[in-house]
């Protein structure tokens, strides 16, 4: 229990002097999570879209497999990517192996199935409600799908920041393939991992403290942003 | 107009879990005016008139067109009996079919401006479309569904929730657009009404065309027993 | 009953080969925590586990000094070695020792992966910088420190093929070697002690003492000898047994 | 990439032979996540419910905070577990830790957000339907619950195997909780890092596809399952 | 019946975002019989009802019945002019209300399967709501709203999607609820339906009640202009 407190009271320390080691870290979390935010909401939600809209014959073994894929073990999507990129590889000649563009590819394998399932959940009922309208205009696909996704907007931001989320707090994958290097790679939940190792657990938690504050500030922001909108009652 | 009928309906059938809700239908439409599809609560108007506008699949048989299909479907606009409100403002409700037709925003936006005006809508054009009454909902569907000059317009039900003038006016816009050659294909309760815009009567009973042919001789000489009792507003067996 | 263990011990194999004779000897099922020295010894801290086997000497003095174990065992070591890019850019092989093969890397500024997580191979490794005359903490960007676990390090530095200390058990049973290759060995200061801990009953009376003095009789028994020195791996013998008699 | 290959060979194989290793960690990752599913949806289901019904003040504050947790990472969560349930925290007397039942704590803890969050979602769509109606039948706030969550069945099905996924995957938790003891706390995930860490990557995939195999083959059973109410189109 | 009225409505304004949708409207209403709400397309006729039964939020003002809030709320049911069905099939939706009461599930369906019956559902008593036709889910709304036997029934355009004879049928249902002393609200476009139905007249004009009296009065002698130009359907400024 005693690390509990202690892990506040260190988070607070750390976060009120601005602890430049803390700030590089957090910093290079938020960065990489929210590249591999915009790559996947750019997959993801055009994808959703299509699901929703086109009946088509394996559609419902997609949108499973999509949901099974929602809990791909991190570490697995981790090992995989670290085959790709490493030297042997088939994309080793890139040299991203230990970047943080390597724990961008994995973070966007891993929120991809997660933004879209949710995505696709609120552009579903949607078109239930659209679709009459959109058949009888004789809409093209595309056309549908920029009406949704643009309709559904708000819904869309929760399933982005479940992304977010998702994404900041995995540790699994980018250990792998990041390699969680001082000064380089080494992000959040990497250093929480490794201070958990040490046997530091205070210091594991106010990390842990840390990234959920972070996780929390972002989404009370962008609620708090997507408020006045509300207001329209859509 | 002349390039989509006449429309020729062969044995077309839907069927939900093997039951039949419609069919088999056998008609042919064709000329210009409007057509009266009229009938008792769970008949098939909807269901028909979805049909014939490809919104509702066809189980069995055939719906052809004097042109091809993808064709036909262009040309057509469809008034739903529950109006769909895209979640934007009326404005932009109303510019939706030009916009995704490639007119540019500023144009799409001056005509819709002109169409909401023209039915009753004008003062509330930023209004968010889910918000509004019942009435204004299917006044604002009229204008969208006549905003793309459809050559055929299929309306379901389109006056239920009108008060009186705004019944009036939007018969008016209906003759107009009938008079400019747009073919009318609507369903209706209100016997009066079919009677002002019919230039043919399709009376469905049951899922199937009971009895059709022009307004005039439908009306003042019913062929069959059911027809009689139904305009006289009595239950129809 | 619960014991701790470092992954370098776990990851050597060695421990499928005891438990079984263990649970056969003395009816005593042991479940392994695979863990890092300092969650080790905090596991034990808590009164979490009822032993511990670790490898860092200074750590696990505090450990009893301050209570929480009643004693420290030695039971066997191992010893380190030197792992890095088949090529040998550093041109370490050769090396009289692991001071010098340290400076060696450091003058070719080759690729070096550190464990960087406190654990005792990795505060092995700092000692041995020091003893070389270095300091680590004024390394340039070819000495990177990845905080992670023996496994997860040596994956790290068969992907940047870099140079990289492992405890000889670890490397053997890697399987993950890619390019890289045991480049030096042998310095007596690359020894690795690991000892046994059981935690303190007066500190947390759950703790399971009777077995925990059971298991340790049996560690240091001759059955146990046998089992360690004999224990190997690709025809290399791995631990050397030193337990001494109470 | 062989290590790709090699990996799928040995997963058809130890599937092929009904290796019985393999068989008890996926049983016992299949009995954990689904104890820890039953409980988080118990909990979740109806919060996410309750949060769809009722307008208090913090209600979207709370929203928020739930989406926010949605990416709770799991070494915290595994900490903060372990912390409470360790000898010296508050329920170290029922010795807990080490054990099944820490194990599914720990996906308790990290499911239910997600569970009530992707379930929130449908079931305030289906209330901005219902609001009207059940208001106007002076409907209590528990009935408008149940009524919500029994109209809404199948997309919670959605919302259960997210949260299923996710628990089946999730690995940080649950190594530092359970401690990966062999023939007592070995699931498919602490096996696959297990695997990781001595660097047997081909291994580790095979367990890695096993696991994925089996989230697919889950997903995939329920929807069927569930195919014949569907055609009732709601 | 007697225990709800006299109603007394003081000032009562609904407000969205600063715009008054409805009101100050200051009413009472007492007796028995049926009072009918007039007036145009977006007069604020749904969301006066809405008002006074609680589903909308009061800006300003008050409505006071002549017993506690709670009680008078537990007495009244809604057909909205939307139905809302829950997506259940048809019997269950009818027997909803029963069962939240606490009826026992047997009964509850006995007494459901009267009530789809007397509106002319009992053929369809397993199909899903959600896909009955519009005039068949306005039946279902009816039923639902009956069966719990309601002392006071707002009815939000009941008949719009009737047929002559489901009209006739379901007026006919209204007009013995309310001998058996059910007292009703409703709003309708239909002048026809509102002479047949009304004791009392509200007419609404842009969110005030312009107008309101006994219904024989309203109708043969309207006092103001604007009430006289929408008997005759004209558009009312
Ligand atoms: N998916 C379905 N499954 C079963 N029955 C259905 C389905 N869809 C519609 N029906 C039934 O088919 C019949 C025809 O419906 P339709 O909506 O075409 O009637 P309608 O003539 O438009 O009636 P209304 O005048 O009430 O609008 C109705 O009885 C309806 O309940
Ligand atoms: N949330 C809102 N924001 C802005 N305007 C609103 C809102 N809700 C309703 N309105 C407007 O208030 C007016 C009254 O609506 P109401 O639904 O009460 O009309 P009504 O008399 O029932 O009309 P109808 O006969 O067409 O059903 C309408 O003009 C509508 O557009
Ligand atoms: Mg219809
Ligand atoms: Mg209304």
């Amino acid at each position: 229990m005693t690390d509990l407190w202690d892990g506040l009271a260190q988070a607070l320390w750390l976060v009120a002097t601005f602890d430049p080691e803390l700030v590089e870290i957090a910093a290079r979390s938020l960065r990489v999570t929210l590249s591999a935010l915009v790559v996947a909401s750019a997959i993801a939600m055009p994808l959703a879209a299509l699901l929703a809209v086109r009946r088509f014959r394996w559609r419902r073994v997609i949108i499973a497999i999509l949901n099974a894929l929602m809990g791909l073990p991190p570490v697995v999507v981790g090992l995989v990517v670290y085959v790709m990129l490493s030297r042997a590889g088939p994309f080793g000649v890139l040299g991203l192996l230990f970047t943080p563009t390597a724990m961008i590819i994995a973070q966007v394998i891993i929120i991809v199935p997660l933004i879209a399932s949710i995505a696709h959940q609120s552009l579903r009922d949607l078109w239930q409600d659209y679709h009459d309208l959109l058949i009888s205009m004789n809409v093209t696909q595309w056309q549908k799908i920029r009406t949704l996704l643009w309709d559904t907007r708000r819904a869309l931001l929760t399933a982005a920041l479940a992304g977010f989320g998702r994404a900041i707090g995995e540790v699994g994958a980018i250990m792998i393939v990041g390699g969680n290097i001082d000064h380089a790679t080494r992000v959040l939940t990497t250093a929480i991992a490794l201070e958990t190792g040490k046997g530091d657990f205070a210091l594991a938690l106010a990390l842990g403290f840390v990234l959920i504050g972070l996780a929390v500030a972002v989404n009370l922001a962008i609620h708090w942003l997507s408020r006045t909108e509300r207001e329209g009652r859509w | 107009m002349s390039d989509l009928f006449p429309l020729t309906v062969r044995g077309a059938t839907t069927r939900r879990r093997g039951k039949v809700l419609v069919g088999p239908v056998d008609l042919t439409l064709s000329g210009n005016g409007a057509c009266v599809v009229i009938g008792p609560n769970g008949s098939g108007k909807t269901t028909l008139l979805r049909l014939l506008h490809g919104a509702a699949r066809l189980s069995s048989g055939t719906i052809d067109w004097a042109c091809p299909m993808a064709k036909a479907r262009r040309a057509q606009a469809f008034v739903f009996q529950r109006p769909v409100m895209l979640r934007r403002s009326v404005l932009d409700n109303i510019a939706y079919p030009l916009i995704i037709r490639g007119t540019s925003r500023a144009q799409a936006r001056a005509q819709a401006r002109d169409w909401a005006e023209r039915v009753g809508l004008g003062d509330m054009l930023d209004r968010a479309a889910p918000v509004l009454s019942g009435g204004e909902q299917q006044k604002l569907a009229l204008a969208r569904a006549l905003i793309g000059q459809p050559k055929l317009l299929f309306l379901d039900e389109p006056c239920t929730a009108l008060d009186g003038s705004a019944m009036r006016e939007i018969e008016q816009i209906l003759t107009d657009a009938k008079a400019a050659g747009t073919r009318l294909i609507l369903s209706t309760h209100d016997m009066g009404q079919a009677r002002r815009l019919a230039d043919q009567v399709v009376f469905l009973l049951r899922g199937q065309v009971h009895e059709s042919g022009p307004a005039a001789e439908f009306f003042e000489t019913p062929r069959t027993e059911q027809a009689r009792a139904f305009l006289k507003g009595d239950i129809v067996e | 009953m619960k014991m701790a263990v470092t992954t370098s011990f776990h990851n050597s194999g060695l421990a499928e080969v005891l438990l079984p004779e263990i649970m056969k000897d003395l009816d005593l099922e042991v479940q392994l925590l695979v863990v890092g020295t300092g969650q080790a010894l905090k596991l034990g801290r808590a009164g979490d586990v009822d032993a511990i086997l670790v490898h860092s000497k200074a750590a696990e003095e505090v450990f009893v000094a301050e209570g929480f174990g009643t004693h420290r065992r030695e039971i066997m070591y191992n010893d380190f070695v030197f792992i890095g890019p088949s090529a040998d850019p550093a041109a370490i092989a050769g090396a009289d020792s692991a001071a010098a093969s340290l400076q060696k890397i450091a003058t070719a500024q080759a690729p070096f992966v550190s464990r960087g997580d406190d654990s005792g191979t990795h505060k092995k490794e700092l000692s041995l910088w020091v003893a070389a005359g270095l300091e680590p903490a004024a390394f340039g960007d070819w000495y990177k420190a990845v905080g992670a676990g023996m496994g997860a390090a040596l994956n790290t530095a068969s992907g940047m093929n870099a140079y990289i200390l492992s405890d000889r058990a670890s490397w053997l049973n890697f399987g993950n070697k890619g390019d890289l290759a045991l480049l030096y060995s042998g310095d007596p200061v690359l020894f690795n002690q690991y000892a046994y801990l059981p935690v303190n009953p007066a500190l947390h009376s759950h703790v399971k003492t009777d077995l925990a003095q059971k298991l340790e009789d049996w560690l240091v028994s001759d059955r146990a000898k046998e089992l360690i020195d004999s224990y190997q791996i690709n025809g290399e013998t791995l631990f050397v047994f030193n337990a001494k008699p109470e």
